[in-house]
């Protein structure tokens, strides 16, 4: 078991190693250059000369390159063009929203999504479950950002249950905190459901089709506690994955969610930060998303080892 | 001068609206901003967002725009100008103190200004302090300033939110915890979400009506529009979603003021590409565009057509839209005459404001119909600052122009349109050191026909100022001579 | 072999928007580059069957021409991944257990690894927004999923007798993926195809909403949608009507795709027989 | 931690001696007019069976006779879309009738089932403790304490100790033989009255195979359970099963006391069964005819060829010419690295041939026969180049065999391989003329499409098809069919050698014996030799001259097949022929069908 943990470690230092590079070798090449975005038209040139040098932009890429990655090991991811304030403080501010975004998200997907799953798989070819299959195919087939507009039209506008987006801060109490979060959520929530979904079933089924399910029913088990005693942690294993896969997505996914919403999460960061070349932010926020993707992907593989004992325990 | 367009110009990405906090204590408000704020410095930014926070609120200058426009005094309560009006001499209020407790006298005012004009100030208006020679302190309340030659406008480029006063303690750390002398103190700042300011009490002014206010940043104009009809937002001054504004019209709860600004919106023409550099075909384009369809079609009917680069509600106004009316048979004629029968390709370069994108595209079918294709490219302002504003390597570009009085861009050959004409440079010069109102004007009237009569650029429209606000507020601005939300004067009526 | 409900439903829906697209080459009621604000905003009648946008365009001309981008683009996407990730996932397979092997798998799981979106945004920042770029973008991250969908099927093929077989007639790995592991997979990559071709219209329609995608003039649905949204309330069908668009496009492709992956499957074959 | 070693049980006693005839028990369990379809398809017609209390039933049956389903329709977990008519009458009880609680209070209770495939029988998440104790918690027979003892109990009583197999120990950690206790211990956790065995040992090694099937007869004589045993394989049910019951195409054609099965002239397909599984086709001598009865599932000759050959005189044996040395292996040794132990330490090895040298004349039929996992597909896979050995060396007509970097097309035009599997051996999208003429790849002068073809229809007529054939796919063939295809491309080259990995091991027992019938047939045309690769000795028997018996990657004995098995020197080979279920020898003399005369 702990030699499974430690490769995947190893392997999970080369990729965040490797992206940091492609990052940075991104962020070096694109146009546009931030002091003179920040002094506007008319600046003389040698005022932006002066800015560049205060932002330290100056300076060769190399020593740039390691000055931000060391920088990052030590949490101090540098600091904003724009705001002027230590980028780790700004992305404190923005994960406040977004991680409880993609937590809530997450949460309302998966408890939708496990159930209505199980559901359609243990009354596969009736009614219901043809049912669930069209409804889940109609989740993915709409863009989140247009049913995002409808819920804004529907609920904010004309029945005022809800702001239209914005974030009081947690400060202003939790349960307000979620109220604003809800929409977004919601719309965020209904296509990673419905692929939760179709993934459960599938998984479902396929476990159904096992030797072991035989061989339960002969002992005398009935359908049901087969289920729930033999296919559902089997089952589970592809699921995790999936989870795994959409926690990643909502943290980082969620731009346009953000904008239609106007939520001061980590997309819109990296959205600004791009507009405004604000390039240390979108360098530092790329790479923290980057480093909780793979985080994420380690978790899923630890719970696959707590679940599937092949894993666990070496023959 | 140029800035980045005002919040009035920018149609753009999402902003932040706070929730709608308890039923609006009649003493605070919340005001809606589309751009936030990188900083909070006025002094060490560009940003128009800066200036519509802090502009009056928190900092105040020597002296000040006041809402039609007209400059007044602030900290400088009186001064008297040297016969040969190079010198001077500021006599300061007593008893104004900066928000930290000490004390705001004639020292402040020096170091403000050697600040603004040191050799290494990154002050984005540098310009502004160029034509000062020397700051002397005479006493704690008496501050001379000599400047190199008569400038007819120092007192207004005093009023400027890049000239304000501040204090050396404390500038250090302007940028997120602004102190000032102004009648709001800095209280908070969520980034990405709002700025919060609340009444100072020992103001050496009469106290304002509001005991706080908060600016909110929304930058999507459909949000705009939930957010105001939703009440989480008091006012929206910069108001971005003209098309929606019918709808504020018929709400009794709403109140819809328009007002003008300072924004002269163009399609800039590089007079040097190799096309462009033949004034026929320049006067060619300038006839294919029919303003009032931009208008309709872009701004749903708000903007006053221009003929020339000069805001209209200005006095020494000169309505020449005649001289480049609507005539698409003309415009096929001269490219005829110009050599350009068959057509010819331009770039057309657009930078995010909405304004620019949808204009765009009004003006590119518009060309189209007089033979002239367009390749558009919607850049982001890094990019536009880059390959357009500096490099010049464009054709056309549609951008509004909204610093006050700023046709002297015409006599700086190296500006982005890079006209270069002797004649209205010295022109120009003259106009710069003439006081003489009389003078004044008629020097302004030629300036306007000979860049008109050159064709130099597209002169579409004055950009409305379009804001929204609850019927219950009174004290907003109507217009915005500078980039500013001056709450001083604001209160609820009931 | 009877064709299933949702195979038929999903040919239908994609046939339809394919030929949408083919005829606005060569028909559209109203020219599309053509602006006329006087009839802005007009609500669908005879004339304009649904109706003029804000820039006075027929709406209807609109969503076929915006088809042909959303197609456009999410075709060559899918083009891009297959045409680059097949080829590596067969190679890795080939060299199964090789550096080669785990190099393209790392490079797989980095891919993954970032969010696809906000490199898309940063990829049209880097080379300013337009159709190739989304096309880039998007395509970009489906060389990954092609990558290993294929690097899996073979994987399973190799262990197969014929493929033994064709080594005891001398075949080389190169020759043996082309004629033996590729047309076997084919079933697979088609499935996988239809369900990424939809993924793409998705990400179009998220480029061009946020204003990344095909640049005007040339319409997409994404952007009718941006375009509308502030008018979402004087003139709500100008969101609804590319909102369905997309919707019954996506939605035709998977059932499309779903319909395939049964009628091509021979497990589920065997057990409808 | 390596896989448990197999538990060394009592040598198995040959059931020699006939088993002392029981008091005629009561009737346990009645099966009359059973008929099943499924979704329209009928599957069983007028099944009849009866189950004897304490007494053991054999139903054998070729691959598709419906035994499977009838075992499933007694336990009831019949796949949907089933419609059952007849009874299953059980003290009383028609288990037919009873809804689906009931039964499942039945199952696992008062008849437990065990399946065919071992390795996926277990849940590979639970442990086999909790799974044994789940039939007693289920059934409300015990509470979670007692349940636990009783399965420590049982797997004591299924040969899985203490000691080495603790309850907390999972599915993955046993071999296949020690899964299969497993799975018996959970069905027969409640001493049910009935236990159903579906063709329980045929996954697993002769040795495994007799130490199950003895398992399953002390269950039954100790416990007074009654077993019904599902298998193809005749042997094993002679040497089990009280009754027997022969069923084909969803009829039981044949029942009867074990004994008399064989004595009495029962249904011809019965003795048919007897014959094929005896077979010995007489190499370059006549073969026993198979007399093909129509509408017959078994094989029936595409395209006409009659099934009857002529018969060629010719003795094998006696006159083998004494041709040059074709294949020569001398110390051959293939490793495997395992999983990498340490992070730098050097990967442990596990060594699968290791040390083997033998030769083979040109027209001869060498036999290599062991366990799973002995080393000798390896071997096989090495001979042909497919795997680089370690050390030692594989010479063909002299020129060595090397695959690294690659044989050369000359030689691998030489020899030519048949594989198991007829499913797996073919590519589904290709016609079968582009598969049979894969090989002349290895030309050097690419031949004209005509000469392909006509080669491709004169090696398919070879082999007993009709030329047409070639122009279908594969999927369009039966079992027996693609082996005879496999054969013909193996064919198309005239290699010297062609290497058979248990070529005939998935075959039905009639199909088997007419593939042994072809290849023997073909080595005498072609003097092709032939290095025959497989566990069933009864095969070796019939095709092989010469037998090399594998154990763990060595040769423990080799020589004349005859001397070999009649009277084999090695402890191994020794335990291999005794644990190989046999049908009694005097059966058959009774019956007149032993060997064919010499």
């Amino acid at each position: 078991m702990i030699r499974f943990l430690v490769t995947r470690l190893l392997s999970l230092c080369v990729s965040l190693i490797a992206a940091s590079v492609v990052i940075f070798c991104v962020i070096e090449v694109i146009p546009g250059d931030p002091a003179a975005f920040m002094l506007g038209l008319n600046a003389n040139p040698d005022t932006v000369a002066a800015l560049r040098e205060d932002l330290g932009l100056t300076g060769d890429a190399l020593s740039r390159y390691f000055s931000w990655t060391t920088g990052m090991l030590t949490g101090d991811f540098g600091t904003s063009y724009t705001y002027r304030v230590p980028v780790s403080e700004l992305v404190s501010d923005r994960l406040l929203v977004s991680l409880p975004l993609a937590v809530y998200a997450l949460i309302l997907s998966t408890a939708l999504a496990l159930p209505v799953g199980m559901i359609a798989a243990m009354r596969r070819g009736t009614l219901t479950d043809v049912g669930i299959m069209g409804t889940t195919q109609l989740g993915i087939a709409v863009p989140n950002f247009w049913f995002a507009m409808l819920l804004v039209l529907l609920f904010a506008v004309s029945l005022r249950l809800f702001s239209a987006g914005g974030f009081p801060g947690w400060d202003a109490g939790f349960l307000a905190g979620l109220k604003a979060l809800t929409l977004p959520a919601v719309s965020l929530a209904f296509p990673q459901a419905s692929i939760l979904a179709r993934i459960t079933r599938s998984a479902l089924l396929e476990t159904l089709n096992q030797d072991y399910i035989r061989t339960a029913r002969a002992k005398g088990l009935t359908e049901r506690q087969t289920i729930v005693g033999h296919a559902l942690r089997n089952a589970l294993i592809p699921v995790m994955t999936i989870i795994g896969l959409q926690f990643a997505f909502l943290l980082a996914g969620a731009v346009i969610i953000e904008n239609v919403f106007f939520l001061p999460g980590l997309g819109r960061l990296i959205f600004q930060g791009i507009t405004q070349r604000d390039l240390v932010v979108v360098e530092s926020v790329v790479m923290l998303l980057v480093f909780a993707v793979v985080m994420v992907n380690f978790l899923v593989d630890v719970a696959y080892a707590a679940i599937d004992p092949r894993l666990r325990i070496r023959t | 001068m140029h800035k980045i367009p005002r919040t009035l110009a920018v149609a753009g990405l999402a902003a932040l609206a706070s929730l709608g906090t308890a039923e609006a204590a009649k003493t605070t408000i919340t005001i809606g901003m589309q751009l936030e704020p990188p900083n909070l410095d006025p002094t060490g930014g560009a940003a128009a967002a800066i200036d519509e926070v802090v502009y009056a609120n928190i900092f105040e200058g020597l002296t000040r725009f006041s809402a039609d426009g007209s400059i007044r005094p602030a900290l400088a309560e009186s001064w008297d100008i040297s016969g040969d009006g190079t010198v001077y001499t500021f006599r300061l209020r007593d008893g104004v103190t900066f928000h930290d407790g000490t004390t705001c006298d004639a020292e402040d005012v020096k170091f403000s200004l050697d600040r603004a004009r040191a050799e290494d100030s990154t002050n984005a208006q540098k310009a502004l302090f160029a034509g000062i020679a020397d700051v002397s302190v005479i006493d704690p309340l008496t501050v001379q300033v000599t400047l190199q030659n008569p400038d007819g406008a120092f007192t207004t480029k005093m009023a400027w939110g890049d000239a304000v006063i501040v204090a050396p303690e404390t500038i250090g750390q302007a940028a997120t915890h602004p102190v000032g002398t102004g009648p709001f103190r800095f209280t908070n700042w969520v980034k990405g979400d709002r700025v919060e300011i609340d009444r100072n009490p020992d103001y050496w002014g009469e106290p304002v009506a509001l005991e706080s206010a908060t600016f909110k940043f929304i930058s999507d104009p459909t949000a705009a529009f939930s957010a105001m009809m939703a009440g989480d937002i008091d006012a929206f001054p910069g108001y971005p979603a003209q098309e929606t504004l019918a709808q504020f019209e018929a709400d009794p709860r709403f109140v819809v003021i328009i007002g003008s600004t300072e924004g002269e919106t163009i399609l800039s023409t590089n007079n040097k590409a190799d096309l462009l550099s033949d004034v026929r075909v320049r006067k060619a384009i300038a006839h294919a565009i029919d303003r009032q369809a931009i208008i309709d079609g872009a701004m749903f009917g708000f903007g006053t057509p221009i003929g020339t680069h000069f805001a209209p509600h200005n006095p020494d106004y000169l309505d020449l839209t005649g001289l480049s009316a609507h005539d698409p048979d003309l415009s096929r004629q001269l490219l005829a005459e110009a050599g350009h029968g068959d057509g010819l390709t331009l770039r057309l370069m657009l930078p995010p404001p909405s304004y620019a994108r949808r204009g765009g595209e009004i003006v590119a079918a518009q060309l189209r119909e007089v033979g002239i294709e367009t390749e558009i490219s919607n850049l982001e302002w890094a990019q536009w600052l880059e390959q357009v504003f500096r490099n010049k390597d464009y054709d056309l570009t549609i951008v509004s122009h909204t610093e006050p009085s700023d046709i002297n861009i015409y006599a700086r050959p190296e500006y982005y349109f890079q006209y270069d004409n002797p004649e209205f440079q010295s022109l120009m010069a003259d106009y710069a050191i003439t006081a003489d109102p009389g003078m004044r004007t008629a020097l302004a009237h030629q300036l306007q026909t000979i860049i008109a009569e050159d064709y130099v650029n597209g002169y579409l429209f004055q950009l409305a100022r379009t804001g929204v606000a609850d019927a219950g507020i009174n004290g907003l601005w109507k217009n915005a001579p500078t980039q500013a939300n001056d709450l001083t004067g604001v209160h609820w009526s009931d | 072999m009877k064709p299933t409900p949702s195979l038929i439903t999903g040919a239908i829906l994609t046939v339809f928007f394919l030929s949408l697209a083919g005829v606005s080459y060569l028909w559209t009621p109203f020219p599309v580059e053509q602006l006329d604000i006087g009839r802005k905003l007009q609500p669908p009648g005879s004339l304009f069957w649904l109706g003029t946008d804000h820039f006075g365009r027929d709406t209807a001309s609109m969503l076929m021409v915006g088809a042909r981008t959303s197609i456009g683009v999410a075709i060559l996407a899918v083009g891009i991944g297959i045409g680059i990730g097949v080829p590596l996932g067969l190679a890795a397979a080939a060299n199964h257990g090789s550096l080669f092997d785990e190099v393209i798998m790392r490079g797989n799981d980095l891919v993954f690894a970032f969010p696809a979106l906000v490199i898309a945004i940063l990829i049209t920042a880097v080379f300013g927004p337009s159709a190739v770029n989304a096309i880039l973008a998007i395509g970009i991250f489906n060389i990954p999923v092609f990558a290993r969908i294929s690097r899996g099927g073979a994987l399973s093929l190799w262990t197969l007798d014929y493929v033994l077989a064709a080594r005891v007639a001398g075949k080389r790995s190169f020759r043996i993926s082309v004629e033996h592991i590729l047309p076997n997979i084919a079933n697979l990559l088609l499935v996988q195809g239809t369900i990424q071709f939809s993924l793409g219209i998705l990400a179009e329609a998220g480029l061009s909403y946020v204003g990344l995608g095909a640049q005007p003039p040339t319409p997409s649905w994404g952007r009718m949608l941006a375009d509308a949204q502030t008018m979402i309330y004087m003139a709500p069908r100008l969101a609804v009507f590319p909102g369905l668009a997309i919707v019954l496009m996506v939605l035709g492709l998977n059932l499309l795709g779903d319909g395939l992956r049964d009628h091509l499957d021979p497990r589920i074959r065997r057990l409808r027989q | 931690m390596t896989r448990v070693p197999e538990t060394k049980s009592p040598a198995p006693s040959p059931r020699s001696t006939f088993p002392p005839f029981r008091a005629s028990a009561g009737l346990l369990l009645e099966v009359a007019g059973l008929n099943l379809a499924i979704s329209g398809t009928p599957i069983l017609s007028n099944v009849a069976l009866r189950i004897h209390a304490g007494k053991i039933i054999g139903v054998v049956g070729e691959s598709g006779s419906g035994k499977t389903l009838t075992a499933l329709t007694v336990m009831g977990l019949l796949p949907p879309g089933a419609a059952t008519t007849g009874s299953v009458r059980m003290d009383g009880q028609d288990l037919l009738a009873l809804d689906e609680p009931a039964m499942c209070r039945i199952r696992g209770n008062r008849i437990g089932m065990i399946f065919q495939e071992p390795m996926t029988a277990l849940n590979p998440v639970r442990t086999i403790g909790d799974q044994v104790a789940e039939t007693l918690l289920i059934h409300g027979m015990a509470n979670r304490g007692e349940a636990v003892r009783i399965a420590r109990q049982r797997l004591d009583r299924v040969g899985l100790p203490e000691p080495e197999f603790p309850l907390d120990r999972y599915p993955h950690q046993l071999s296949g033989g020690q899964r299969q206790r497993v799975c018996i211990a959970l069905a027969i956790a409640l001493r049910p009255q009935l236990l159903i065995a579906d063709e329980p040992t045929t996954a697993l090694d002769v040795s495994t195979q007799a130490q199950i099937l003895d398992l399953l007869l002390s269950l039954v004589a100790d416990d007074g359970m009654s077993l019904m045993l599902i298998t193809h394989d005749l042997a094993v049910v002679a040497s089990l099963a009280d009754d027997i019951a022969v069923m084909r195409n969803g009829r039981v054609v044949d029942g009867a006391p074990a004994n008399s099965l064989f004595a009495r002239d029962g249904h011809p397909y019965t003795r048919q069964l007897l014959a094929a599984s005896q077979h010995r086709p007489l190499r370059a001598s006549p073969a026993t005819e198979v007399p093909a009865t129509s509408g017959d599932k078994t094989e029936v000759d595409i395209g006409g060829v009659p099934a009857e050959r002529d018969h060629r005189g010719g003795d094998r044996i006696a006159g083998r010419r004494d041709a040059a040395t074709l294949l020569r292996v001398t110390g051959a040794v293939r490793d495997y690295a395992l999983a990498r132990k340490g992070l730098f330490r050097k990967p442990p090895v596990r060594r699968a041939v290791d040390g083997v040298s033998f030769s083979l004349d040109a027209g001869e039929s060498l036999g290599l026969v062991g366990e799973s996992g002995c080393g000798k597909s390896t071997l096989a896979r090495a001979i042909l180049g497919l795997e680089p050995l370690q050390a030692g060396a594989i010479t063909l007509q002299g020129t060595p065999v090397t695959a690294v970097p690659a044989v050369r097309p000359s030689l691998r035009r030489n020899m030519q391989v048949v594989f198991q599997d007829p499913y797996g051996s073919f590519n589904p999208r290709h016609r079968v003329l582009r598969l049979v003429s894969e090989p002349f790849f290895l030309n050097e002068t690419p031949l004209s499409a005509s000469d392909i073809r006509e080669r491709v229809a004169e090696s398919l007529v070879s082999v007993g098809l009709a030329p047409d054939a070639m122009e279908k796919y594969i999927h369009e063939f039966s079992g027996g069919q693609r082996q005879r295809i496999a054969i013909a491309r193996a064919l198309v080259l005239r290699p010297r050698l062609m290497v058979l990995d248990e070529a005939v091991s998935s075959l039905d027992v009639s199909i088997r014996a007419q593939i042994l019938d072809l290849l023997a047939e073909l080595q005498g045309q072609h003097d092709l030799a032939y290095l025959f690769i497989s566990h069933d000795l009864t095969v070796i028997r019939a095709v092989t001259d010469r037998v090399i018996v594998m154990k763990t990657g060595r040769i423990v004995e080799a020589g004349e097949t005859e001397s070999v098995l009649e009277s084999p020197t090695h402890p191994y080979t020794r335990h291999l022929i005794q644990s190989a279920p046999k049908i009694p020898a005097h059966w058959l003399q009774e019956t007149g069908h032993g060997p064919p005369p010499q």
